[in-house]
């Protein structure tokens, strides 16, 4: 079974590169039917994802390896890994690609690159489970810059659109300011330990090796999954992202990619669990990116917008979890939130599909036109929102209560904050969208069933989902995840944040159902945080005039500097070797050479008498030779 | 070895300079099948040697040695090993596919193509000769063709390209020959040969003289800030084969200085050196990306960004680790296919708008779409995408480098950052965006144009992936190298 | 015998002023075409020489090359180029005098050198055959024999070149 | 027979004619003649240092051949060369052609 396994595992991944292959060559000859090779092979993937889980569920460890790399005496090695984090993150990735490739295939009727599409959605998968299946560093750190690579191509996807352009760039280049680190970090880790690969980076390892320069390796390592889950301060590229389709945003933007990060923090949790000052540094990030997240999302009106600043939020709470040593909930809501965040896209990419707009002010009362979005909405917003039994609430609850057991006091009472916003802003979005009047001017329609099939899958997932980890399960996720981990149950906890998720839902109702005309009120009282919830707290306008300043005054001053200086110090020497040689010409001319003029005139005046014998006339220059020759006769018998 | 493959490697190309002197000129088109076929001739004369190349041999291979000036001890020696054979293959390939993107050319097409041949000939002998009076010979013999190909065939500044370029270089030079000369005058026995000087150990000072001077001759080459104002000149003024081959190959030429002469036979002087060609690497690296950030042509900011690349050669140059002088070889094979190619699209558009002029550009994607899927390919493989043969090579290097020089390699990092920022500032100012209407009659690539790119992103997609399949070349002789060295 | 030897003598010596002669008018005559028949006249005269000295073959070569060969050449040429009736035209340039002595003093220097020089003549005379000729060509002097046949080519292939017509060059 | 200086002062008068010709004619096609005048009177003089003075007489006779062959040879080419000339300048008058004078 296992070696079987083994064999299987390496095709999960290039199952959605033959498709991407297939696509890209043959996409103008398939048409609308290169969805379904993609559909085909994604598919394909999650049953083998399946077929490989299974040997894992029962504790075995997958892993197949082979040289990728040789310098001197050492090689780097690549291969797949499938242990029981991959296969959660293997289970998620194929399960919600497969379902949003499905769902693209309505959504993106009639787009005149529409086979373009879903050739970036295979070599996305590809990249995506190349990465979850990595065995060391490096490799995921080859499949992060491709994800990455993939996420700038989908989110420029309409190009056309200068925002869709200047959106891709700025998350590739924001993504690689953390992947310098990320890299830094990796070379620290090769040197300081001598391995990248996950298997050997064990507890037990850091037990022995506990230097200092793997806490600060550590620390870069977490760069990387800054840049890539969107976290406090380099998470602006991801509300620009949504420039990108829906689905794209659903499936990178809130589902996996972003989530990478996340992963990365886990797989290397042990180091974090040995260096309790990194991982203090990654809670507090966590806990910022949270609240902040949660506190812009208050006041966006683009619907994408609210539900991409929730995503960085959630992923803030995910962080904050494996930064408090929670990584197994950590793990969990990762899944959970994949699942309803996933939801909640497909869902929105319905509504700007039937409605033609993103803007949440133009909606309301869409609940009548589409029922099957609009209940499965409702689904993951109670996810998210932390509302039981659905799943966001299972996971929610298990960081929640890591945090109080563990105390955390802070971090608890911040993500407590974050949980009842969260309620507020999703049910707020909810609530101008779908119920009320409508404000906007068009004829709403339901979606096709191409697309909503995968809404009521995904609907039952976002309740599904978090019983494994539930005390009814026994809290088997986590068992699964980080076997020997005890985790208790606490029903007052519980009862607590079920008690704010509500609270949250009914000011939201308050404000949004029963008295249309509080929030304006509410927006005058408090027009400082207002402002600087609806400016996303300012954050690209200090990048704007700091970093990407700084780095165009260096552009423009260095080639300046290289024009005038280190060019001019070049052109300059010629100059001044032009110059002597003038000098020296003059001297030249008038001094050194007025003395051979002398001898030159001389010849002059010579050679204009003697040129007189140069005739041209052959005759003449025969007879003379003919005398020459007689002369010499002369002189030769004499 | 019977057949002297690696003499029919230097001279067959000089052969065919005589053909094409031969044919008369207004018969344009034998001339340039007579270029191409004696190209392709060389390619496959490659691919030979690259079959009967021993992997396992860290030495010189398939030498050929024959006395030459006696009075002097000089040998006509060639010879290849792993640090030379990726540098040969890559300067066939790119001559042939140089020599197909040549058909442009429209005037003086028989001076070109022979003048053409001849800088072949200079190329491939400075990477075979094993004897340094010959190598200098080769290393010159560069210098004239390529000199009359940016003057005569070149844009509006060609004389003054040219010219930089010539004197630049020929200055370089001078004090490499400085260098060579003592080399010669202080071993014994009095030798040229460059293996036989390995077992001469000199005098420390001595070295560090003699590799000062060794080092302005392959500074001006490489180039190395702040030796590389010539490059953006020569590179913008250039035709567009002939970018591919400066950009491709000539620059190649410098670093394999280091590694075929400076290193071994100076390893105290390498040593004592290499921090600062660290330095200096960390300084081209961040300066060329940000000066290429600023770029609205096109062609300069490809060379800009040729400054940065290389100065990752020269970083991992400068670490002396198996490791970084790996990931150095590949940087430079790497970066002669991918700036290759680069400075082929570039001439691709600018045959098409005739201007280079980025901001004139925008949303060509959705008007030529093999061009946009080409152009971003290699602009990924430039800013070191995984996957393709730049980041291996980038990543090789910063990993070696970084025991030896944490914070230099930290502050390169700052490279690859650049390297996004220019190129996909880039891909978006010519590829995305509204479509100008000025270019929507802009035709896509044509078959020829893609024949010529194609191997590149194969060979850069294929090394990407699987980078043994050329590292098993290089390592061994890498690993002797550092032997040396230690 | 006597008689038959002092008539061979004297035709001999006859030959010698008719060949002298026609180079006298060869070089002096105005009407070019004259000239040139004047230096047929000269050309047999040199190869009756040499049958006098019984060199035959030379003396075939000769009248087939020179008077068969060289003349057509000759008088063809000037029919092209000159207008032959053309009587008011000077035929020498201003020189002929001052050529004039310094001939006479080469021939007065050649004279006084054949008398000085001290000959020494074989006591038989020799007499050489086609067939030794031939055998010399292609042993002794095969190399120059190859030389001479590929310089002819290149004179061949040059002449014809040069005398190609300017409506010819054009075209091509 | 004859002695040796009478065909030796034979061939100094014909090669003299020669010469005076080839340096007074104005005419191209005359300095030719006058040349074929002087190869004639060398060849005479080969073939009588054969006859009476050499060694391996049959070498003379051979050179005589090889400057019969190249003087027709040179003849071809002048009068080629005459053509030519004619055809460009419209005259064969050595005094008119004086192109070596720049």
């Amino acid at each position: 079974m296992v070696n079987n396994a083994s064999t299987l595992i390496c095709f999960i991944p290039f199952l959605p590169l033959i498709a991407f292959a297939i696509n890209i060559f043959f996409g103008k000859q398939l048409g609308e039917k290169s969805a379904w090779v993609t559909l085909a092979c994604s598919t394909c993937s999650f049953v083998l994802a399946m077929l490989v889980i299974r040997p894992v569920l029962s504790g075995a460890v997958i892993q197949v390896n082979f040289d990728w790399i040789v310098f001197g005496s050492g090689a780097l090695q690549f291969g797949f890994l499938a242990d029981p984090l991959a296969a959660i993150m293997l289970f998620v990735v194929t399960c919600i690609g497969s379902l949003i490739v499905l769902y693209s295939i309505g959504y993106m009727h009639g787009d005149p690159r529409f086979s373009r599409f879903f050739a970036y959605l295979g070599l996305f998968l590809f990249s995506m489970l190349g990465l979850v299946l990595s065995t060391n560093l490096v490799q995921i750190y080859i499949f992060w810059e491709l994800v990455g690579v993939c996420s700038y191509f989908l989110i420029g996807f309409w190009f056309e659109k200068d925002s869709a352009a200047n959106a891709g760039k700025k998350a590739f280049i924001t993504n690689r300011i953390g992947d310098v680190g990320f890299f830094i970090g990796i070379a620290l880790l090769f040197y300081g330990a001598g391995t990248v690969n996950f298997t050997d980076l064990t507890h037990e390892y850091f037990h022995h090796h506990h230097q200092a320069i793997l806490g600060i390796a550590g620390l870069f390592l977490f760069c990387g999954a800054i840049g890539k889950s969107a976290q406090f301060p380099l998470h602006v590229w991801l509300p620009d992202a949504m420039e990108g389709p829906t689905p794209v945003s659903a499936l990178i933007h809130a589902a996996t990619m972003v989530a990478a990060g996340v992963y990365l923090v886990a797989r290397l949790f042990p180091l974090y669990e040995a260096f309790p000052h990194s991982a203090s540094v990654v809670a507090v990030i966590g806990t910022t990116t949270a609240c902040m997240g949660a506190f812009i999302a208050l006041s966006a009106n683009d619907i994408k917008k609210v539900l991409a600043y929730s995503t960085i939020s959630q992923l803030g709470y995910m962080i904050a979890a494996i930064g408090i040593g929670a990584m197994s909930a950590g793990m969990f809501h990762l899944m959970t939130h994949a699942f309803f965040k996933a939801l909640l896209f497909l869902g929105a990419g319905s509504v700007i599909h039937g409605t033609g707009t993103q803007d949440m002010r133009e909606m309301g009362g869409l609940f009548k036109a589409m029922p099957k979005t609009a209940w499965t909405f409702l689904m993951a917003t109670l996810a998210i929102s932390g509302i039981p039994p659905f799943a966001g609430f299972w996971s929610k609850d298990e960081i929640l209560t890591h945090a109080f057991l563990h105390h955390h006091p802070v971090v608890f009472g911040l993500l407590l904050a974050a949980a009842f916003l969260t309620a507020f802003y999703m049910f707020r979005l909810v609530f101008m969208t779908f119920f009320g009047k409508t404000r906007g001017h068009f004829h709403a329609h339901e979606s096709p069933a191409v697309m909503t099939v995968p809404l009521m899958i995904l609907a039952f997932f976002a309740i599904a989902a978090g019983f494994p980890g539930s005390p009814f399960m026994h809290h088997w996720f986590q068992a699964f995840v980080l076997p020997g981990e005890a985790v208790k149950a606490n029903f007052g906890l519980m009862m607590l944040s079920s008690v704010v998720a509500l609270s949250a839902i009914g000011c939201a109702y308050y404000c949004y159902i029963v008295k249309p005309e509080m929030p304006a009120r509410i927006t005058q009282a408090i027009k400082p945080l207002y402002q600087a919830s609806l400016n996303k707290l300012w954050f690209d306008e200090i990048y704007g005039a700091t970093v990407v300043r700084l780095f165009q005054w260096l552009a423009g001053t260095l080639f300046l500097f290289d024009q005038k200086i280190v060019d001019g110090a070049v052109n300059g020497s010629a100059r001044v070797g032009l110059w002597i040689s003038k000098i020296k010409n003059w001297i030249d001319q008038y001094i050194v050479d007025g003395a051979v003029n002398l001898v030159g005139a001389i010849t002059r005046i010579t050679s204009s008498i003697l040129r007189l014998f140069q005739t041209g006339v052959i005759h003449h220059y025969l007879l003379v030779m003919f005398i020459g020759i007689l002369m010499i006769l002369y002189g030769i018998t004499k | 070895m019977n057949f002297p493959i690696l003499t029919w490697l230097v001279f067959l190309p000089l052969l065919g300079m005589l053909a094409v002197m031969l044919t008369p000129k207004q018969n344009e088109k034998l001339i340039k099948q007579i270029a191409t076929v004696v190209s392709a001739l060389l390619f496959l004369l490659s691919l030979k040697v690259l079959m009967a190349f021993n992997l396992h041999d860290g030495g010189i291979q398939l030498a050929e040695k024959v006395m030459w000036i006696p009075q002097l001890n000089v040998h006509y020696y060639l010879g290849i090993d792993g640090i030379s054979l990726p540098m040969v293959v890559l300067t066939a390939l790119l001559s042939l596919l140089a020599c197909v993107a040549s058909y442009g050319i429209k005037d003086r097409v028989k001076e070109y193509f022979a003048l053409y041949l001849l800088l072949e000939t200079g190329m491939l002998g400075t990477f075979l000769a094993l004897d340094l009076f010959l190598f200098y010979v080769f290393w010159e013999v560069v210098l004239v063709p390529m000199y009359f190909l940016i003057g005569i065939w070149g844009g509006p500044r060609k004389e003054y390209a040219a010219i930089k370029f010539f004197l630049y270089t020929l200055a370089g030079s001078l004090f490499m020959l400085l260098g060579i000369l003592a080399i010669y005058f202080t071993s014994t026995p009095q030798t040229f040969d460059m293996i036989a000087l390995r077992q001469n150990n000199f005098a420390a000072g001595f070295q560090h003289i003699v590799f000062l001077a060794l080092f302005l001759g392959f500074a001006i080459k490489v180039p190395i800030w702040p030796f590389h104002t010539w490059l953006p000149d020569a590179h913008v003024e250039a035709p567009t084969p002939i970018s591919v081959i400066l950009a491709g190959v000539l620059l190649k030429m410098g670093t394999y200085g280091f590694f075929r002469i400076s290193y071994p036979i100076l390893p105290e002087g390498a040593h004592w050196f290499a921090p600062w060609m660290g330095i200096l690497a960390a300084i081209g690296i961040i300066y060329g990306g940000f000066v290429a950030l600023a770029q609205t042509d096109f062609k300069k900011l490809v060379a800009y960004s040729s400054v940065s690349h290389m100065g990752f050669v020269l970083l991992g140059l400068a670490s002396c680790s198996a490791m970084g002088m790996n990931g150095a070889l590949l940087q430079m094979f790497s970066h002669g296919v991918l700036t290759g190619a680069l400075f082929l699209l570039v001439g691709a558009l600018y045959d098409r708008a005739h201007t280079r002029d980025l901001s004139a550009f925008g949303g060509l994607g959705a008007v030529m779409k093999v061009y946009a899927g080409i152009l971003i390919f290699v602009s990924m493989g430039s800013l070191g995408l995984p996957g393709l043969s730049g980041f291996v090579a980038e990543f090789m290097i910063l990993l070696g480098t970084f025991k030896i020089y944490p914070v230099i390699t930290g502050l390169s990092c700052i490279g690859i950052l650049l390297a996004a920022c220019y190129m996909l500032y880039t891909v978006q100012r010519v590829l995305l965006g509204k479509v100008n209407p000025k270019w929507e009659k802009l035709t896509d690539m044509t078959g020829r144009e893609i024949f010529t790119l194609a191997p590149l992103m194969i060979v850069t997609l294929a090394i990407g992936v699987y980078p043994i399949l050329i590292l098993k070349f290089m390592t061994p002789a890498i690993t002797a190298l550092v032997g040396l060295l230690s | 015998m006597e008689v038959l030897t002092a008539i061979s003598k004297v035709g001999i010596y006859v030959i010698f002023g008719v060949t002298l002669l026609g180079a006298m008018m060869a070089v002096t005559l105005r009407n070019i075409f004259h000239a040139a028949l004047s230096l047929a006249l000269t050309l047999i005269g040199v190869a009756a020489v040499f049958f006098v000295l019984r060199a035959e073959f030379l003396g075939a070569v000769q009248i087939l090359l020179y008077v068969g060969g060289i003349m057509i050449l000759v008088i063809f040429t000037v029919m092209l180029t000159t207008r032959i009736g053309d009587r008011t035209i000077p035929t020498s340039n201003h020189q002929q005098w001052p050529v004039l002595i310094g001939a006479l003093l080469l021939l007065l220097y050649f004279v006084r050198m054949i008398g000085k020089t001290p000959w020494s003549i074989k006591s038989e005379l020799a007499v050489v055959s086609a067939v030794q000729i031939g055998k010399s060509l292609v042993s002794t002097f095969i190399f120059p024999f190859e030389l001479t046949a590929v310089i002819l080519v290149a004179i061949l292939i040059g002449t014809v070149i040069l005398a190609k017509s300017d409506e010819g060059e054009e075209k091509s | 027979m004859i002695p040796l200086h009478h065909i030796l002062f034979f061939s100094s008068t014909l090669f003299c004619i020669g010469l005076f010709g080839a340096l007074s004619r104005r005419h191209v096609v005359g300095i030719l003649i006058s040349v074929e005048i002087m190869l004639n009177a060398a060849n005479v003089n080969l073939v009588a240092f054969s006859r009476w003075t050499g060694l391996i007489p049959v070498n003379a006779q051979v050179f005589a051949i090889f400057i019969i062959t190249l003087a027709a040879a040179a003849a071809a080419v002048a009068l080629a060369i005459v053509l030519t000339i004619y055809r460009n300048r419209k005259t064969i008058y050595t005094n008119e052609i004086d192109l070596l004078k720049w």
